[in-house]
């Protein structure tokens, strides 16, 4: 059994690797993703079934290090069994997936091998009984993340987004490390049980207290809490795929992980948990309602996404130490499947009409019969109707919020449960919004006309956007450009092809999971735990929101989001230059490494070569000042003298 | 009987030179037309001197090989000498001045054959006219027996211990050189000659000065500790501290007399005129035999006052400040290479007495191996620059003379090299970079932290130094003209000239005495950057 | 002791004046004489101090005569170099700046060249030999302006 | 025979060197004396560090310095980085053009002298023996730069870059030998095990600090720290490939390994006084050399600076002056001189291609065209940027760690504020890192590109890609077992904090 668990990490990653060396036979490549995860879904399933309930399981040996203990040991327990399964049942789907969906792509096989390492770099995470491990596949993820990203590297924008992704995440990943090193120092020791073993001492713990918020800063950036959030939107510039494998259940969700591997010492430390508790309170509330402004499908899920796993962070923050993180894990499971879900649909419908914005999908679900079915299953379980996965896993994160707040929870915990019931509501608006749009076929005159007028706005606050960044660009240094994802952006991929069937089964395998997947976390204690007051009060916020939508909409003749005010909405659609902010930075980053240049020639150098000048003039004066003339080798001579005897006599002694 | 011992086997490695001088003589008067002749005994009279002075350098430390003694019980009861006289000798060669001894005979054999002359016939025909008869009978001899006198006195030098004995085996040393380089016969020669005729003049009588004082503050002859222990009884002066003063100034004034031997900033100024007015031959004489002779003279000195304990010389320490940075920054500058040669011989001269400002064993020892560490490279260094001007006329004195030279020569670039880094103190020349070592310990024992800076940075001006010129050797001769390093203003028409004076022919000239020279020199230097111990051990 | 106060006291004069003479004469036998008395102070400071009963070897004076050989064996090669100098520069000049200048067909390097071994006459042909004698003259009558 | 085949391991390839050197140009046996030569070395090396054997033998004795040679964990890695590295960079000459200048001989005659003395640096055990070794390396690396580099640039800035390489570390290496006289004079004996058994034993503190300063600086210079690094980037630009490699791989890891093996044991008070020194230092070039990065436009240069940021890291590790701050700066010596080694193969093909190395010019993407270097870049680049999972991460996170949890005695704060900075260096390392490969490898501004530039350049190939591989295996292999490293200086460390000696 110790084998499974190694094997669950080993494996994707040989395939990884051999999934490159087989660059040149798209065959094997594909027989090697899909296979190897197929078997890697077979080791989740047995380690699910009979989790070990052990941290001691040797991955590469114990570091030699002195006085820091790194065993570097691997965990098997329910949680990670829970999670391990679903990370391989999505990356499943998505494999297959992709053999269809880039199956004209000439670069599919670095695709299907980055895929392969990066499902290696989550379950890494998933399995890790070790700081630097998990480290290791956080970076890995992150690496990966950048390698996906930025897939169609022809396009501009795909090159940016990528850059984006990896510096945002990489610029909170410095909280990430230095909180790990913190609590390790603690400990003496990156062991997860010896981390969590040493608990506070009485009273406040600095040291303990600077590590979790670090740490909560790390997981802000891949889990893209504000401010870090608007690298993910931009990922869209990625392949489907991708975006469903970075949404689903790896990446984004890692924190949820590592924040609940940490769980214990959270429960003990309120100020890591309010600054989590205010982080995720605002980015689930902000995220949704940016999410009901997109003009396009991708990015509307992104920020679905961004709102959807400040849920569960704000779970972690609110829910009562005797609950533990189960709720938050019970949420990240429901969202990788239907998120995975509404991704692989999403990437069906564009690949059937060539785009991805709203308004080019208007109605295009309509007379796809099972493609729409999908479509509703994921929106409805992102909405959060029973009795679909959604519903469950998010009443249980309310659940546990609520219980936080009512047990002493304090402020922490109510800004939480208002965040938790204010997202439901918008939440269930946007999914409204999105399914109305995809599901209405004919759009009125009226409506057309205003969409001509909504998208030439966007486009505007688009365009305006893009210049900004071309003027950073400009002069070279690709640290700062940025450009909006245009709404409407075509994808490259896969246009009118028709699907495979098994590319529908694995789209239709994620909404069998979506329906019945509750029952995967009856195995997990507390994963599923629905209060009836919670429960009721949240339906009739999902309720509201819906039918706030679809009035909005006018029962879903024109776009609801058009009634929002129209500058609002441009700012809404690019994020309210959130991106702007970021390339603010970049350029303070750049103009400072400029600073650096001029300082390095001019300053630090200017020592040596003004020796170097020196010497030589010098030189110089000394071979005009020399001159063959017998009476001044007299004077040197004599005045030599004097002086040699002055300081001899004088200084003597 | 109880009087002057003389014991001769210690003498022979003056004598021998003396006796070359007769022979020199005696043969230029029976073949007067066999050019070669004064040279072969000179080189033979040398050879012997070095031999001689081997027992001298095998000898355990402490021990000594002396003649010329007295002081035994006795002897001056019959005179008015005071009978305090403790029991000395007029010459003492220890391993060290054995050691310098050695080594100016063996450099004084490789200065003969770089000047060695051209077969009469032979240069007839070269010149293809019969020589005027008026030249050509003395120079030869005239030469040799000078090049002999000097080395006659420089190994006096080494192992006088008295003040008389001392002062004119200096002049001695000096005075034949004088007339060397005046001997060249050019306009350039003779300015050279008057440089170092005035140069010497001064510092020689400042030097006798310096002695007078000496011998005012000890009322002793004799150059030895006990004298300078004795000093405190001093017949003029008034107290301890008076007498301590004028043995200082009796050292300074010594050392300075001597810095302008050694060529140490202020006294330097005649060296590059002389050593570029001089044959080449004279050059490497000034730059290697005299400078042994100079440092000989200074560690007699010296050594009498080590007794003294080490005291800081700050008047030293000064000068080997200036002499290292001046000749660096001056060296870096020529295109030239014998006064580039010159000049780092002034650079050079400050390394080597940087130890002595420690005046400890530790100190003159340190700076006699230094010295002999830069003789040996000189040597190469000047012979390969001989063979260069043989071959290549007067563009093998510029730096450019040498471009490519390791794809034409290889050996000789390798020989080039190794003298070049060993100046450098870089490897492969090890036996620079141990020099270096060498010379920095005493100081770095004394803790002179402000001079061990300076010495680093002109390690630093060194290196740079010497890259100027093997930068052209290993550069390939294929490189454009242009990419020639630019030739500054000051040195640039010197280059021109040199460049328009090489002749298109390539001529043919005998040089085996001068390949003898470079091969010797070449495999003394690999020979000891392999194993040091064998150069340091000369100084135990 | 402080008799030898004065004798010493003459010697610093000497050597200060010896010392002036050779800064302050430009004429290269002019700067020979400072030598000389620079070194008859050495003299003077070696007799003086020889008196002592305690030297050994008479050295005081035994010193003195070595310097004054010394001396007079440097003042015949001094006189040789100056003599060539004059011969070859045409002056004896010692502040003047001299011209290094060879004839261009002058091989640096004398030495190896057979064509011409040693030939010091046929030099830089000096200045006309009525010149010589005017500097001769000039200088003869003790003032130490030399030509050109 | 046990003490000779340490001598051998020397002697093999200075005689090739030799032989190299003095082999008229036209012959053709450069080829079999060099790869035979660099080879044998290699395999003397892995045999003697499998064997620890040593040689002991007076050899200067009138200044007490012995032939004294012998490996431990603390040199173990770098001898065999140092003999492997010869071999690829061997390799890697043969299978290319020579660079203009002189004869191939000659070239790769420079290459294994190079060898010789970083084989030498890296063995002796004598702190007098150390120096000379130390200097063995500046006359063929001048050679290598001043007559083989960078054909395109001016014969000025050739020039410029080899005296610049050659006298900034001539001056350090004066100032070193300075401290070593001082050291020696101090306590008597140039053993350096001796040394490091005194552990400082008989030194006043101010004098510990005094020669510690004057090491230190002098050993800063090579390795290099900030700010006596300006050598670096000029002679890493001009430099051809060998050079560039043995200067990135091996040269700059004789000043760690300096401090480590010199300063460190024998003198434990004088480098915990000056640790505030040496940690803002090495912050301040991880800061530097990652801005610098940011907005350089030469390649070359680019790499050469991020050397300045990963030494960086190896200098705050070295601060900690705990045995995981040692093992971490030992790792990440080895780390960086494996990546750049890489680094700088992969470029100076790219340079040996396009002609030059200038960012600026828009150029053909390597990512579809030149699938091989284009990997290899990547793989470079993340390891530049010290991604998980591959090498130069341990080496980093163990230093973070390290200056974390420093040595007792050391201020603590200040060194978290360093780790704190320092990882922001790890994000500056991202930045250009990325900013690379978006360029070079995605192709950015490839659209525009036009003409000669537009062109695919032709991939790796035979021999040259297997050296890459090579680097790239230890690159990953190193990343997902660092214990090979660790283990091997284990022992070591703790001696050297100790004062135990071995």
């Amino acid at each position: 059994m110790i084998w499974v668990v190694r094997l669950v990490v080993l494996l994707p990653a040989l395939a990884g690797l051999a999934g490159l060396l087989a660059r040149r036979t798209p065959l094997v490549a594909r027989g090697v993703a899909v296979g190897s995860a197929v078997v890697v879904v077979a080791l989740a399933v047995a380690l699910f079934v009979a989790p070990m309930d052990t941290a001691d399981i040797d991955s590469v040996g114990a570091l030699p290090l002195g006085n820091l203990s790194a065993p570097l040991h691997l965990l098997s327990d329910q949680l990670s069994g829970v999670v391990a399964l679903v990370v391989s049942l999505v990356v499943l789907t998505i494999q297959v997936f992709t053999v269809w969906y880039l199956r004209d792509d000439p670069r599919y096989t670095q695709f299907a091998a980055t895929v392969s390492l990066f499902a290696a770099g989550m379950l890494l995470v998933v399995a890790s009984a070790d700081l630097a491990l998990t480290l290791v596949g956080w970076e890995v993820m992150g690496w990966c993340s950048w390698l996906l990203i930025g897939h169609d590297s022809e396009r501009f924008a795909a090159r940016r987004a990528a850059y984006k992704a990896f510096l945002v995440t990489c610029v909170a990943d410095i909280a990430m490390v230095v909180g790990f090193i913190a609590l390790s120092v603690r400990a003496r020791s990156t062991d997860l049980l010896d981390v969590l073993t040493v608990h506070p001492s009485a009273g406040t713990d600095a040291l303990l207290t600077l590590g979790l918020v670090c740490v909560v800063i790390g997981v802000a950036g891949k889990s893209g809490l504000v401010p870090f959030h608007d690298w993910l939107p931009d990922a869209m510039e990625g392949p489907t795929p991708a975006s469903a494998l970075i949404h689903a259940a790896t990446m984004v969700a890692a924190g949820t992980y590592v924040i609940a591997r940490l769980f214990p010492l959270y429960a003990f430390d309120d100020a890591a948990r309010t600054v989590l508790a205010v982080l995720a309170a605002v980015t689930m509330v902000y995220t949704a309602l940016l999410a009901f402004a997109q003009t396009d499908l991708k990015r509307l899920l992104a920020y679905s996404t961004l709102s959807q796993v400040a849920i569960m962070l704000g779970a972690l923050a609110a829910a009562p130490a005797d609950v533990g993180p189960v709720p938050a894990v019970s949420h990240l499971v429901g969202h990788a499947f239907f998120k995975a879900l509404l991704f692989l649909g999403a990437g069906w419908l564009a690949a059937l009409v060539g785009a991805t914005a709203l308004d080019a999908l208007r109605g295009r679900a309509r007379d796809r019969r099972a493609l729409r079915r999908a479509m509703a299953i994921g929106l409805a379980s992102l909405a959060g109707v029973p009795p679909l996965i959604g519903f469950f896993t998010k009443d249980t994160a309310i659940d546990a919020a609520v219980e936080g707040a009512t047990g002493g929870g304090g402020l922490r915990a109510w800004i939480v449960v208002v965040a938790l019931f204010a997202t439901t509501a918008l939440t269930a608006a946007y999914c409204t919004r999105a399914w109305l749009l995809l599901d209405t076929p004919c759009p009125t005159p009226a409506s057309t006309s205003s969409a001509a007028n909504d998208s030439f706005e966007v486009e505007h606050g688009g365009t305006r956007a893009r210049s900004l960044t071309t003027s950073a660009f400009d002069d070279g240094m690709p640290l700062t450009p940025l450009a909006v994802g245009e709404p409407g952006v075509l994808t490259t991929h896969g246009e009118h092809k028709p699907i495979t069937l098994t590319a529908s089964l694995s789209v239709f395998a994620l909404a069998a999971l979506t329906l019945f997947g509750t029952l995967l976390l009856l195995g997990l204690d507390g994963a599923v735990h629905v209060g009836v007051v919670s429960a009721t009060v949240s339906l009739l916020f999902v309720a509201a929101g819906a039918f706030a939508a679809w009035s909005m909409s006018e029962r879903g003749l024109r776009d609801a989001a058009e009634r929002l005010p129209t500058r609002l909405r441009a700012d809404a659609v690019i994020g309210f230059g959130a991106d702007t902010a970021y390339a603010r930075v970049g350029s303070g980053v750049t103009a400072l490494a400029r600073l650096v240049v001029v300082l390095d020639r001019d300053v630090v150098d200017a020592y040596p070569r003004a020796t170097a000048v020196t010497a030589r003039q010098l030189g110089r004066i000394g071979v005009r000042l020399h001159r063959a003339v017998p009476a001044s080798a007299l004077l040197g001579v004599v005045v030599g003298i004097v002086v040699v005897a002055v300081l001899g006599v004088t200084v003597w002694q | 009987m109880n009087g002057l011992v003389i014991d001769v086997a210690a003498l022979w490695p003056a004598l021998f030179p003396l006796l070359g001088i007769v022979a020199v003589l005696v043969v230029d008067l029976v073949t007067p037309r066999l050019r070669q002749a004064p040279y072969a005994v000179a080189v033979v009279a040398a050879g012997f001197g070095a031999w001689t002075s081997l027992p001298g350098v095998l000898q355990e430390a402490g021990s000594s090989r002396s003649s010329f003694c007295v002081g035994q019980q006795g002897w001056f009861s019959s005179t008015s000498a005071p009978p305090h006289i403790a029991p000395t000798c007029f010459w003492q060669a220890d391993s060290l001045a054995s050691g310098l001894q050695l080594a100016a005979s063996l450099a004084a054999v490789v200065c003969l054959l770089l000047a060695w002359p051209i077969a009469r016939s032979r240069a007839d025909a070269a010149s293809g006219a019969p020589a005027p008869a008026r030249s050509g009978h003395t120079r030869e001899p005239v030469e040799a027996v000078l090049l002999l006198a000097a080395l006659a006195g420089t190994v006096v030098l080494a192992a006088s211990r008295d003040v008389g004995t001392w002062l004119v085996a200096l002049e001695l040393a000096t005075l034949p050189v004088i007339v060397l380089v005046a001997l060249a016969g050019r306009r350039r020669s003779i300015v050279g000659a008057v440089q170092l005729l005035v140069t010497s003049l001064v510092s020689f009588a400042l030097l006798v000065l310096g002695a007078a004082l000496w011998f005012a503050a000890t009322g002793s002859p004799f150059l030895d500790p006990e004298a300078a222990g004795g000093a405190a009884g001093s017949p003029v002066a008034l107290d301890s501290a008076g007498s301590a003063a004028l043995l200082a100034l009796s050292v300074v004034f010594v050392v300075a007399g001597i810095g302008f031997k050694l060529s140490l900033v202020p006294f330097h100024a005649w060296t590059p005129t002389a050593y570029s007015g001089a044959t080449l031959s004279v050059a490497t004489f000034l730059a290697t035999v005299s400078k042994i002779g100079a440092l000989a003279a200074l560690l007699v000195f010296l050594r009498a006052v080590a007794v003294l304990g080490t005291p800081g010389f700050v008047a030293i320490a000064v000068l080997s400040a200036l002499s290292m940075t001046v000749g660096n920054l001056m060296a870096l500058r020529q295109n030239d290479v014998v006064l580039l040669l010159a000049w780092s011989t002034v650079a050079q001269a400050g390394w080597v007495v940087l130890p002595l400002v420690s005046v400890s064993a530790l100190g003159t020892g340190a700076s006699a191996a230094y010295l002999l560490t830069y003789v040996v490279a000189t040597l190469v260094a000047f012979a390969v620059v001989a063979l260069t001007v043989r071959d290549s006329g007067a563009v093998g004195r510029s730096l450019v003379g040498y471009e490519g030279l390791w794809r034409r020569h290889a050996w000789r670039a390798g020989a080039l090299g190794l003298a070049l880094t060993s100046l450098a103190g870089l490897p492969p020349g090890v036996i620079g970079l141990v020099g270096k070592i060498v010379a920095l310990r005493p100081v770095v024992a004394q803790g002179w932290v402000w001079l061990t800076v300076i010495a680093a940075a002109n390690a630093v001006l060194g290196v740079a130094v010497y890259l100027r010129w093997l930068r052209p050797v290993v550069t390939s001769v294929a490189e454009p003209a242009e990419a020639a390093e630019p030739v500054n203003e000051a040195a640039g028409s010197a280059v021109v000239a040199g460049r328009a004076l090489s002749s298109p022919r390539v001529r043919q000239v005998r040089r085996g005495a001068v390949v003898a020279a470079l091969v010797i020199s070449a495999a003394v230097l690999l020979v000891v950057s392999v194993q040091p111990d064998l150069l340091l051990g000369v100084l135990r | 002791m402080m008799h030898l106060q004065y004798p010493l006291a003459l010697a610093a004069l000497l050597a200060g004046i010896g010392v002036y003479g050779v800064l302050a004469r430009r004429n290269a036998v002019l700067v020979l004489i400072g030598v000389e008395l620079i070194l008859n102070a050495a003299n003077l400071i070696l007799v003086t101090v020889g008196l002592q009963p305690k030297a050994p070897f008479a050295a005081g004076s035994v010193l003195t005569l070595f310097v004054i050989t010394i001396a007079a064996a440097e003042v015949c090669v001094a006189l040789a170099v100056i003599l060539a100098m004059f011969r070859g520069l045409g002056h004896i000049d010692l502040t003047a700046d001299p011209d290094l200048a060879d004839d261009p067909a002058d091989d640096p390097d004398g030495d190896d060249d057979p064509d011409r071994d040693d030939d010091p006459d046929r030099d830089d042909d000096p200045p006309a030999a009525g010149s010589h004698s005017a500097t001769v003259g000039q200088h003869g009558s003790s003032r130490e302006e030399v030509s050109p | 025979m046990a003490t000779s085949l340490m001598t051998l391991l020397l002697l093999v390839p200075l005689l090739a060197a030799l032989a190299l050197l003095t082999l008229p140009s036209t012959s053709g046996g450069e080829r079999v004396i060099a790869l035979g030569g660099s080879l044998v070395t290699a395999v003397l090396a892995v045999v003697v560090v499998s064997g620890s054997y040593q040689v002991d033998r007076s050899w200067v004795r009138s200044l007490g310095i012995r032939w004294h040679f012998a490996v431990d964990g603390l040199s173990a890695a770098l001898v065999l980085l140092a003999a492997l590295l010869t071999v690829a960079v061997i390799v890697h000459a043969l299978a290319g053009p020579t660079p203009a200048g002189g004869s191939r001989s000659t070239y790769l005659g420079a290459v294994l002298l190079v060898e010789t003395g970083a084989l030498a640096t890296f063995l002796a055990r004598d702190a007098v023996l150390f120096f000379i070794a130390f200097e063995v390396v500046l006359v063929p690396m001048w050679v290598l730069i001043r007559r083989f580099g960078d054909d395109h640039v001016s014969d000025e800035r050739r020039s410029d870059a080899a005296g610049r390489f050659i006298l900034f570390t001539v001056f350090g290496s004066t100032l070193m030998l300075i401290g070593i006289l001082l050291l020696i004079w101090n306590q008597g004996t140039s053993d350096l095990d001796t040394l490091a058994r005194l552990h400082g034993d008989g030194l006043t503190r101010p004098l510990q600090i005094t020669i510690a300063a004057v090491l230190l600086t002098g050993l800063a210079i090579k390795v290099p720290i900030w700010p006596l690094h300006t050598w670096l980037p000029s002679a890493h630009t001009i430099a051809p490939t060998a050079g560039s490699v043995l200067l990135a791989g091996v040269l700059l890891k004789m000043g760690t390994y300096g401090i480590v093996r010199l300063a460190v044991p024998a003198l434990p008070e004088g480098v915990a006084a000056l640790s505030p020194v040496l940690a803002i230092l090495g912050v301040v070039g991880i800061i530097w050399g990652g801005l610098a990065c940011l907005v350089e436009r030469d390649l070359k240069r680019l790499v050469a600076y991020s050397s300045v940021a990963h030494m960086g890291f190896v200098v705050l590790a070295i601060a900690s002056g705990s045995d995981a701050g040692l093992q971490a700066a030992l790792f990440g010596n080895v780390a960086h001189g494996v990546v750049s080694a890489l680094l700088f193969f992969v470029v100076g093909d790219l340079k040996e291609q396009w002609g030059s190395a200038d960012l600026s010019v828009a150029r053909a993407a390597l990512r579809d065209k030149t699938p091989r270097l284009g990997v290899a870049l990547v793989f470079g680049f993340a390891a530049a940027l010290g991604l998980p999972g591959l090498v130069s991460f341990w080496g980093e996170f163990l230093a973070l760690y390290a200056a974390w949890s420093p040595a007792p005695g050391r201020p603590v704060a200040l060194l978290r504020t360093c780790v704190v900075v320092g990882a922001m260096g790890i994000a500056l390392a991202a930045a250009y890192s990325l900013r690379v490969l978006r360029i070079v490898w995605a192709g950015e501004g490839s659209e525009d590109a036009q003409g000669e530039v537009a062109k695919a350049v032709p991939d790796s190939t035979g021999p040259r890609w297997g050296v890459v591989v090579t680097l790239l295996v230890a690159v990953v292999g190193l990343g997902v077992v660092p214990h090979l490293l660790l283990r091997i200086s284990e022992l070591d460390v703790v001696a050297v904090l100790g004062g135990g000696g071995r």
